[in-house]
């Protein structure tokens, strides 16, 4: 705890950090219902799955690519695994850990195509997200799938003790993942192909497989993500996930992660991830609308990086 | 082929579109020897030194390691091999730490887990070793390039490597890290290490090299034994041409004060005057970090000082921002050409005319032809080897890089003109045209202000000498006052 | 009490017991005694869409008359999205959720703790197994009612015996505009089992109503009819023909939703031929005010449909204002 | 005509432009109704908005930026021209003129924030969206706006010739753009940005404003799109412009502009726009139904950018 708390005050944490806490007085002096365990444990829930998924997207942007395809991924892991338990008829888990392979794959797949095919990550991904899409609709013919086994909700229902369990899971995640990216020497991988990929190259390090190894890697938090959604929603949707991949991707940039690659780490990225967790659910309690909350988000995303920027550049003059 | 060679190229051929940038080279390399790579801007070291790095894929040939044929050299099979390399550009990562970047690709690690606390302990250790002080734990992009380039041997070195590969190693350093740096080298000679080493310093090349191979425009030329050779007969292989290693004489004629700073502090520089005359060079001298760099990003406009007045030709005026001091008729040929001088991905005449772009466009409207004749002029001007001026800026040579970036400014034509490590990289013949052309534009009555670490640079190009010490001005000189010790003394702050 | 039948037509149907066996009844104490102001928390699909939009306009406007409050927000048809905003709800601590489910099997959870903190959970639209009340419409019949009507519109004007070709727009993203379009298909069997479906798009807006209106029209010039899910592609179809100077007999276009855009086509006797009003805005903001009155007040009905009618240049002026 | 033959044989624009006509002939064999004038102008005036916009989207692109906030500016033009137009009576001339510049001024502030703010484009402009797009809401109170004098439907519905109105616009921003990006000294400051900022900034360039105008003339193509496109449709609707900065920006990416920045011009972004209009419409004119149309556009479009990756890099070696 201690070590947390001097890394966030030396490293460049601290606005981000701010701004948590300015935003936690603020609704808390606000709305009487926002500073309690019950509903921090609810924000917590509600962004377990773009947590989790973050998890997977920051080792694909410290590489300095990127993968839109996530949100289509979670909807096919959502599709795959509820037509497999009711059409098919197989466990829980069988299923679940097939649907996760299949992400993973997926993740690879794109891997290839960006390091070996040299294409755009960007578009690249795109034209998987449309492909995976219309996968998903064709499977589901654009109906929802449900009528899982009762056992399948636990993973996005449960709680362990009062925690929920998809917290559970992104702690989980979020602790492998940062020990990962900063403790191993294919994590690190991640940080030198973003930071200059020809000196990494030159080093002798097999940049092309790392790189497709960081879109695996993405590939597989997207399905786990995807799976304790559908845990969660009980129900296998074709319309799931649209957009998730602004979600997670506009939570870690918040949170620190370069869109240019080379730069971020996993505890800046949950750290924005929450902050938009916490708007969205204080803005709700505060009864704003959703026009207004529109307008509000905007101005306060705006206000907090334009307060990190500001900080940044104050310190270099 | 002979028992004691470690490293043997044969016939190697490298073609780029235009260029051919080594044609069927052929070279040994002995065990345990120094052996010095020569040759002009663009002669096609570092595309050898590539070659044997696996880096790019030759057109033909073959390498030798130990007698044996290396087929499909690549990165991995050279660094498994013990080839280790600093390459002529810094290969950095910026946001990793110093000791990271040392042991880039070859972290010290426990399975999958790397151990910090090792990595920081060895490379202190390097740096040690170096005589270098540096925090190991800062990010190399906060470093200026100088630390960046000690970071680059410190790699090299990580790696007890059986073949040590030297690209202009010493380029980005002061005489006395060069020296500290040499005597290393020499060490690892002593424990039976081969080192390629290349460098357009002929003084170190003498001092340490065992054996001297040339190259000119992609061809080999001979190989030299050191001490069966001299300067000049090297330089007349190296150019083609005899020339004489001095500098060029010039009648000065020194006018009125044009640059002027007054008590300028900020930026890590400390309350420093100068003033450079019309038709003058002022050479700015010092370590490494003394602030150089930085009192040339203060009068410029890059930074902001804190106190202190500028003049030009008298008046006072405040420069905020390099817009502005172009305006003013000044120009920056910075340290860094890859960073902060060229446009890599562009072609020359497009940074060629970057500066001048309002001035010779009609309205808004680029002219091409005159932006085309300008680029000319330069090239001409500058003997800028390159096919075409719609070459991208990133395929030539470092040398003639260097030549783009002065052509930048003198086709602005701009008054004062502050020089950043000029001939950094840059080979004997180049050297000469750049001093050549220094004395001419002082001739022309420009104000020039050089940095240099060169000492013999510094003394033989300036009229006038300032040092500067941890971002003071710690002395003086007159032309008559010049002397290597005095400089250092200064410099050291003693 | 039973709510009075209000000219939003909002029919209670069902068995009229008193559902205290659903009803929360912690919550019901408390605040049905003491307290005459009520918070509601309505997640709807989207609130751009203009008729859902008016409906939550009209409802603020009512319960603040009320001194009641509610907080509208937007799923975006995105089911865990929605979830997250009912837990959200259920925090602030609101008297009734009403949701227009981006998916019905979806809330199973979330109801349960809304239901253990005595919150009624509502449906608006689509009905959800947990849900105390539904104020629902039958989008299979709705889109039946379109199927018919085109069906009967091109009989009287091409013929029985014509093999027309029809267009289609959908939705088929969102389970309730499945079900509007396979409606459609089996009413326009029914009366005109000669016409012909050669194609379909997916319209939901004006933009692209307009973009495959012109594409649809550039494979098959023969189209006779639209059949539409939404008024929004239909305007952007009606747009295209207007501006190719199609007559009002020659092509017709028949949707679902009864915006005043729509009406005001109709009106002008252009291709746009009817719309199934699901009740004005205003008729569906009375309607869920009724259910929601009698919901808080104790004494409810299961199921309230919205009104299904047909508005076409017969009676236009009628919802027109 | 022989001029931009030359320069496709001799620039990359080949890939793209073999794509172009890889498509044309293969709905053409698959679909009469293809191959027709008519067809064509329809696609053109299909795509004119975003090609529109897209010539503003070069010139963030190539300084290196993006600008996230296009489809909420398009949004609040429909809306307040709208409004003007019908709540407070104004000719559609001056609404128009005005519409647009609010969006310029919007841009002009979007750069402002980049420029010299630091903000990282990305966000920063993710953060206008969110706020224009609440606006638009808030003034429209999500209610359609429609009842527009019969003259403003000229611009988008009308025709010069057989020529749509809009696609003669866009033609005309098209040849300005390219014009402007490739003849002008500003244009090339925006290539020159992209390619190394400092460096340019050092070559005696006020980066800093250049940036700025960039932002600005993408905020007023952006605006003028919008324009067209409440002509087009004859009804200002708060839904409008949603997912439109993803054409726009998936659309010129594939025709070369790259998002890092200094790469790109107007013909290939333009030719890249009509690959996406032809199969947008030649699947419509097959029949293709939305769920395979997904699936098909992907593996098109990833096949058209792995062909040109595969020859960038063929020829490389
Ligand atoms: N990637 C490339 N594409 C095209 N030409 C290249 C490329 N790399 C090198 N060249 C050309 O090959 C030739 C040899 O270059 P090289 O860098 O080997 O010279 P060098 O001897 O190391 O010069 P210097 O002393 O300036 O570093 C030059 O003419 C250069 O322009
Ligand atoms: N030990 C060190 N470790 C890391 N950075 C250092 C160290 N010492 C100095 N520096 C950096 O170097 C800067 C000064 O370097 P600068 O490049 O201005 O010197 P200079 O005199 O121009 O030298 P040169 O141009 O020859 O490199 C300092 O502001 C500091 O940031
Ligand atoms: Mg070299
Ligand atoms: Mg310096």
């Amino acid at each position: 705890m201690k070590g947390i708390a001097l890394k966030i005050g030396k490293s460049s944490k601290l606005p981000i950090v701010l701004l948590l806490i300015g935003i936690i007085i603020f609704f808390t002096v606000l709305s009487p219902a926002f500073l309690s365990l019950d509903n921090f444990l609810n924000v917590f829930r509600q962004i377990s799955m773009i947590g989790i998924a973050g998890i997977g997207m920051i080792c694909v942007m410290l590489t300095g690519g990127i993968d839109l395809s996530i949100s289509a991924q979670v909807t096919l892991v959502n599709i795959v695994c509820a037509f497999m338990m009711v059409n098919m008829g197989m466990h829980p888990v069988p299923a679940s850990l097939v649907a996760i392979l299949i992400t993973t794959l997926l993740g690879t797949f794109n891997g290839i195509l960006v390091a070996y095919g040299k294409l755009i990550p960007l578009i690249a991904t795109l034209c998987m997200q449309n492909m995976l899409k219309g996968l998903s609709y064709i499977i589901s013919k654009g109906q929802p799938i449900f009528g899982f086994p009762e056992s399948f909700k636990t993973l996005g229902q449960g709680y362990v003790g009062a925690i929920p369990i998809p917290v559970i899971v992104l702690i989980i995640v979020a602790v492998l993942g940062a020990v990962f990216l900063n403790k191993t020497y294919i994590g690190r991988y991640f940080y030198c192909i973003g930071g200059n990929e020809e000196a990494t190259n030159l080093s002798g390090v097999n940049t092309t497989k790392v790189k497709v190894l960081a879109y695996s890697v993405c590939g597989f938090f997207s399905g786990l993500a995807g799976i304790v959604w559908l845990s969660r929603v009980n129900s296998g949707q074709p319309t799931t996930g649209n957009g998730f991949e602004f979600d997670v991707i506009s939570g870690i940039v918040l949170g620190g992660v370069s869109i240019l690659g080379g730069e971020g780490d996993v505890l800046g990225a949950i750290l924005g991830v929450i902050v938009i967790g916490l708007l969205n659910n204080g803005l709700t309690l505060l009864n704003v609308g959703e026009y207004y909350q529109l307008l509000v988000k905007g101005v306060v995303l705006l206000l907090a990086i334009g307060m990190d920027s500001f900080k940044r550049n104050f310190k270099k003059n | 082929m002979e028992n004691n060679n470690i490293l043997s190229v044969q016939e190697i051929v490298k073609e780029y579109p235009g260029v051919k940038a080594l044609d069927k080279v052929s070279l040994d390399f002995r065990k345990g020897e120094i052996h010095a790579l020569m040759g002009e801007n663009g002669a096609g070291k570092s595309t050898l030194i590539k070659v044997i790095a696996g880096a790019i894929q030759p057109d033909g040939g073959v390498i030798y390691m130990d007698g044996k044929k290396v087929e499909a050299m690549d990165t991995k099979i050279s660094k498994d091999l013990g080839i280790a390399i600093i390459y002529q550009e810094l290969m950095m990562v910026p946001a990793l730490s110093v000791s990271e970047n040392v042991f880039l690709g070859s972290a010290v690690r426990k399975g999958v887990m790397i151990e910090r606390k090792e990595m920081d302990r060895r490379s202190r250790k390097i740096f040690e070793d170096l005589g270098i002080k540096i925090d190991v734990r800062k990010p190399v992009g906060k470093l200026t390039v100088a630390y960046q380039q000690m970071v680059e041997i410190a790699r090299a070195l990580s790696k007890d490597a059986r073949i040590l590969i030297m690209d202009e190693p010493s380029a980005a350093l002061t005489e006395e890290e060069v020296q500290t740096m040499l005597q290393l080298v020499l060490k690892l000679k002593e424990a039976g290490v081969t080192i390629i080493y290349v460098s357009h310093r002929l003084d170190e090349v003498f001092q340490i090299t065992d054996r001297i191979s040339v190259l000119r425009d992609g061809q080999y030329i001979t190989t030299l034994n050191t001490k069966d050779t001299d300067k000049t007969e090297l330089i007349h292989y190296m150019v083609g041409r005899d020339l004489n290693e001095t500098f060029p004489a010039r009648n000065c004629r020194i006018g009125e004060v044009g640059l002027e700073i007054r008590n300028f502090s900020g930026n890590g520089v400390k309350d420093i005057s100068l003033s450079v005359r019309h038709g003058e060079i002022l050479g700015l001298g010092g370590l490494v970090g003394a602030g150089r760099t930085e009192l040339a990003q203060l009068i410029y406009g890059l930074r902001k000082p804190e106190t202190g007045a500028l003049y030009l030709d008298g008046k006072q005026i405040t420069i905020r921002s390099p817009k502005q001091a172009v305006r003013c008729g000044m120009g920056l040929i910075p340290e860094d050409r890859k960073q902060l001088g060229l446009l890599l991905d562009f072609d020359l005449q497009e940074n060629i005319s970057l500066p001048s772009l309002p001035r010779i466009s009609k309205g808004i409207m680029i002219s091409k032809k005159r932006e085309g004749k300008m680029a000319q002029d330069q090239q001409t001007a500058l003997n800028i080897k390159t096919p075409s001026m719609k070459q991208k800026a990133k395929n030539l040579s470092g040398g003639n890089q260097q030549k783009v970036v002065l052509a930048k400014w003198l086709g602005a034509n701009c008054e004062y003109l502050i020089f950043d490590e000029p001939t950094r990289g840059i080979d004997v013949g180049a050297k000469q045209e750049i001093y050549k052309l220094l004395n001419q534009l002082a001739e022309e009555g420009k104000c020039i202000l050089m940095i240099s670490s060169e000492m013999e640079e510094l003394i033989g190009v300036s009229d006038r000498i300032i040092v500067l010490c941890e971002g003071c001005k710690t002395g003086e000189l007159t032309k008559e006052e010049f002397s290597q010790d005095r400089i250092l003394s200064m410099a050291s702050g003693t | 009490e039973e709510p009075a039948k209000s000219d939003a037509l909002a029919t209670p149907q069902g068995t009229g017991t008193d559902k205290d066996t659903a009803a929360p009844a912690a919550g019901q104490e408390n605040q049905n005694g003491e307290k005459g102001s009520y918070k509601i928390g309505y997640t709807i699909q989207d609130l751009a869409n203009p008729t859902w939009a008016a409906k939550i306009q009209y409802i603020t406007e009512m319960c603040e008359e009320l001194g009641w409050e509610v907080a509208a927000v937007d799923n975006g048809a995105d089911s865990g999205k929605q979830i997250t905003q009912v837990e959200n709800f259920v925090t602030s601590g609101v008297d009734v959720v009403v949701v227009q489910p981006a998916d019905a099997n979806s809330l199973t959870d979330v109801s349960k703790k809304a239901h253990d903190k005595g919150i009624y959970m509502m449906a608006d639209g689509v009905s959800f197994p947990e849900a105390d009340l539904s104020y629902i419409n039958d989008n299979f019949t709705v889109g039946k009612m379109v199927g018919t009507a085109c069906g009967e519109w091109l009989n009287k004007t091409f013929g029985e015996d014509a093999k027309t070709e029809v267009a289609i727009y959908e939705w088929p993203s969102i389970k309730e505009c499945i079900d509007r379009v396979d409606g459609m298909k089996e009413g326009l069997k029914e009366t005109a089992p000669n016409a012909q479906v050669v194609a379909s798009a997916s319209a939901a807006n004006v933009t692209d109503g307009m973009s495959n209106a012109e594409n649809i029209l550039q494979a098959h010039p023969e189209v006779k009819a639209f059949m539409c899910f939404g008024d929004g592609g239909a305007l952007g179809a009606s747009e295209v023909l207007e501006a190719k100077g199609t007559g009002a007999d020659e092509v017709g276009i028949f949707s679902i939703d009864g915006t005043d855009e729509a009406l005001t086509k109709i009106k002008n006797n252009t291709p746009f031929k009817m719309s199934v009003s699901l009740g004005s805005p205003k008729g569906q903001a009375d309607g869920i005010m009724e259910a929601l009155k009698a919901l808080l007040g104790g004494s409810y009905e299961e199921v309230y449909y919205t009104p299904n009618e047909v508005v076409d240049s017969s009676n236009v002026d009628e919802y027109l204002k």
